[in-house]
């Protein structure tokens, strides 16, 4: 296992790999939006209270869900690869990075159209769900300002690497003091945590699994565009395109 | 008590230049190691990496035969820093500058005034820093190395603001440093007549 | 050169010896110390000239106008805090220092607090009042204040250290603490407003402490490696 | 102190002061909790004076008066076993609704009426279908029901 997965953090190696794979992640994920699209927009009934406006929640929760994965992504492999000095690992966070931050604003944007039939507003600066989403848009863009203004990529991988984990922390912060300060989501102890009908929440469930697929595969691209960039001048890149079929 | 310092096919890439690879060196008590080449060949990283600032690509710095990582603040504690930014504070007189030091190092048996005479500092104790000239100021640093009183001393281009005075007093102090037993580091682009047992590792 | 290995100063000393440094040069260059100070009466005068004068409206947004003042001001000077010793060798002597580096770092935030933090506590009664902040919520905003400057200094390092030596260091270093620093700000203010209206204030005093402790106890580890990191 | 035994203190240092640091959030916590308080404390008259602080509950069904031309509206809230009258002046969240979860914060009043200067409606958790929620609303009538017959109940048991 051990081995394998040394074999696969060596780049030529995983730019072969992640050529494979990556449509494999891509088409599936795909296919599975479209058929929970569909199901949310036309088969699921509306809701109760919220009447259609509550249907955005099947593109809302998967890019929440997508904006803190991508940030634990990136913050995990760049402490690894501060630790074990892996230089794929880094690749891995700065690629994640914009997809992270891309979904964070995806998530704001849907939170928001969602807010004005909800709430009655497009923004509720109280509310600490939509605070904390907002705050880690803000990490994104230190995150990737920093990258940027270090020439170095050994050096920006590494700065960057602390300030991901330092914010990691702040995320949980934030939505903690956030909370406190505006009180909307106090009363746990008087309601219980809400549930969902089957025929909701399965469509959710499949979109969830197709934002994760697509992710995975946008992600891999990524990576791999980064892997090849960082390795321009190593014999392994060389040879690939230079070889007959490697240059496409 | 004598110590060694060596180094073990270093490699150090920056950007997308490779520095150096596989280079290895070994100096023990006593000697002198003077690291060439051209200038923005890479000396200043590879003396950086040795003393401990640089993450090396590759490659194993050892002080007494263990790793420098393993006890970064043994060696650190025994060796001195001397590079081009002397590294003392402008706004503070010498002997603030150099208690600052002192504070933070293992006592010397060293006398500082006698330090401060051989120097030629002696007068400008209560001066702040900003008020001498570059060459008083390089040798406020050497008097800071003196101070110290450790075997190991680093020193990236120390021959530079300096007159040809000065440059006779900095390889006099080497030479001595060296014949008592200590061990010196240097990075230099000028040719070096120190009168101690040598070794030049040179950067391509 | 002396044979015998000799004892390295407990590491008391070396956090005493950098704060000490850092004093005497604030010390000797007042102006590092009260340019801050002035920034953050000017942001809070700018605020009744831009919201208005009435006191209903002073005596709502006073708590919050003074801590955003306080948070800026803390930012604005913590951009020197290494830069200098960046410049002049400093950093270099305190990397191959036999002291461990993030006590160093610890001595020199601390030596940061007292010449920014600290003043501010002492300064913010006078702006307060003319914000028509009565007395009894001058004192928790002070005890605010404190706490959180504490964790501001600390985690302003960690930006501080990551963007030494970087061209576009100032606007960079915002960028990067900002959202570090709201949480700080927002269980501040809400103290303070809580305390104004007569509300159970302590959980921000309480969540504050809390905060200042834990980035005592993790940030100077942070700073001491984005330290080595940047001054690579 | 050799470098070793130092990065043992150095840990355990850290250790420790996150150990206090989560104490302290515990307390924070703790402290939090007591702006929030039971209706039924409410009753008994358990609760800070002078002071504000929240109730929650559901609003008891039909419980809802609005003055003529004013935006004064009284409400009570009810935790299932007690009742507590509620006086706001205000625009209501749009998901105020009667025999939904409702947190206010403000003062109690001197003729036992909670003076409240915030209304929050709690955002629904549950999703279901209309069909659903009808045939459960109906079953919330007989809950209703007990909820006012408690009510009452609690009001007896206290005079």
């Amino acid at each position: 296992m051990w081995k394998w997965f040394h074999q696969l953090a060596s780049p030529p190696h995983f730019y072969r790999i992640s050529a494979i794979l990556a449509p494999w992640l891509a088409v599936p994920g795909l296919i599975l939006i479209a058929y929970a699209a569909w199901q949310g927009l036309f088969v699921v009934p509306m809701d109760y209270q919220q009447g259609d406006a509550f249907r955005i929640i099947y593109v809302h929760v998967p890019s929440a869900y997508l904006s803190m994965m991508a940030y634990m992504i990136m913050a995990t492999s760049g402490a690894i690869g501060l630790i074990w000095r892996i230089k794929l690992s880094h690749a891995v966070a700065a690629a994640a990075a914009p997809i992270g931050a891309g979904f964070t604003f995806l998530a704001l944007c849907t939170g928001s159209i969602w807010g004005k039939p909800m709430w009655g507003t497009w923004w509720e600066w109280g509310d600490p769900r939509m605070m904390s989403e907002l705050i880690l848009l803000f990490l994104y863009f230190g995150y990737m300002a920093l990258r940027s203004s270090i020439d170095d990529t050994t050096k920006a991988d590494k700065a960057s690497a602390v300030l991901a984990l330092v914010g990691i922390v702040n995320v949980v912060i934030v939505h903690f003091s956030v909370e406190w300060w505006s009180s909307l989501h106090q009363g746990q102890t008087v309601f219980k945590k809400g549930t969902m009908d089957a025929d909701m929440r399965i469509p959710l469930l499949i979109m969830l699994l197709g934002f994760t697929l697509l992710f995975g595969a946008m992600l891999l691209r990524r990576i791999r565009t980064e892997v090849l960039f960082r390795e321009r001048r190593t014999k392994w890149v060389r040879e690939m395109i230079l070889s007959p079929e490697g240059g496409a | 008590m004598t110590h060694k310092l060596s180094g073990d096919n270093l490699t150090l890439i920056r950007g997308e230049r490779c520095l150096f690879q596989d280079l290895s060196f070994a100096l023990e008590s006593g000697g002198l190691l003077i690291l060439e080449g051209r200038n923005g060949c890479g000396k200043t990283s590879l003396i950086r990496a040795i003393a401990g600032m640089l993450s090396l690509e590759e490659g194993t710095v050892y002080w007494d035969n263990e790793p420098v990582d393993n006890q970064r603040q043994v060696f650190h504690g025994a060796l001195v820093w001397l590079a081009h930014r002397t590294g003392l504070k402008g706004d503070l007189t010498l002997v603030e500058n150099l208690g600052f030091e002192h504070a933070l190092r293992a006592h010397s048996k060293r006398d500082p005034e006698e330090v401060y005479e051989r120097l030629g500092i002696a007068r400008l104790k209560k001066l702040i820093l900003r008020s001498l000239s570059a060459g008083q100021q390089r040798r406020v640093a050497l008097a800071r190395m003196l101070l110290a009183d450790v075997p190991l001393w680093f020193m990236d281009e120390p021959f530079t603001n300096l007159d040809r005075e000065g440059r006779q007093l900095v390889m006099e102090l080497v030479e001595e440093h060296c014949a008592t037993g200590g061990m010196c580091v240097m990075a230099a682009h000028q040719d070096v007549e120190i009168d101690a047992p040598t070794t030049k590792v040179r950067i391509q | 050169m002396s044979e015998a290995p000799r004892e390295i100063p407990g590491i008391l000393a070396g956090l005493v010896a950098t704060a000490k440094r850092d004093l005497l040069l604030a010390w000797k260059r007042p102006g590092d110390v009260l340019n801050p100070l002035f920034f953050f009466a000017m942001v809070c005068t700018l605020f009744p000239l831009a919201v208005g004068p009435s006191a209903e409206q002073l005596e709502f947004s006073g708590p919050g106008v003074l801590w955003v003042a306080a948070l800026l001001a803390t930012l604005l000077s913590l951009n020197s805090l290494f830069i200098t010793d960046f410049e002049d060798g400093s950093l270099d002597q305190l990397l191959v220092s036999p002291q461990p580096l993030p006590i160093l770092v610890l001595g020199k935030t601390l030596a940061h607090w007292l010449t920014s933090g600290l003043p501010l506590v002492f300064v913010s009664p006078i702006l307060a009042i003319t914000y028509r902040m009565p007395l009894s919520v001058v004192g928790v905003m002070m005890l605010t204040l404190a706490l959180g400057t504490i964790s501001l200094s600390l985690l302003g390092s960690i930006g501080a250290a990551l963007t030494v030596g970087l061209h576009r260091g100032t606007a960079l270093l915002s960028l990067l603490i900002l959202p570090l620093a709201m949480p700080i700000m927002i269980l501040g203010a809400n103290a303070v407003s809580l305390a104004a209206s007569n509300d159970i204030y302590s959980t921000g005093i309480w969540a504050l402490g809390a905060y200042a402790i834990a980035s005592l106890s993790l940030a100077p580890y942070a700073t001491a490696a984005a330290l080595r990191i940047s001054n690579e | 102190m050799k470098p070793r035994q130092q990065r043992m203190l150095a840990v355990g240092l850290a250790a420790l002061g996150i150990a206090i640091a989560a104490g302290l959030t515990l307390r924070a916590f703790q402290d939090n909790m007591m702006f929030f308080v039971e209706v039924s404390d409410v009753v008994a008259g358990e609760y800070p004076k002078e002071r504000n602080f929240r109730i929650g509950g559901l609003v008891v069904g039909g419980s809802m008066q609005r003055a003529e031309g004013s935006l004064d509206i009284r409400f009570e809230v009810t935790d299932t076993a007690c009742t507590v009258p509620v006086m706001y002046s205000g625009v209501l969240p749009d998901l105020f609704r009667e025999g939904q979860g409702v947190v206010a914060h403000g003062r109690m009043g001197e003729d036992n009426v909670f003076q409240a200067d915030k209304i929050l409606a709690k955002h629904d958790e549950d999703y279901m279908a209309p069909e659903v929620a009808d045939s459960l609303s109906k079953h919330q009538q007989d809950i209703q029901e007990a909820v006012v017959k408690g009510a009452a109940e609690c009001r007896t048991n206290d005079s």
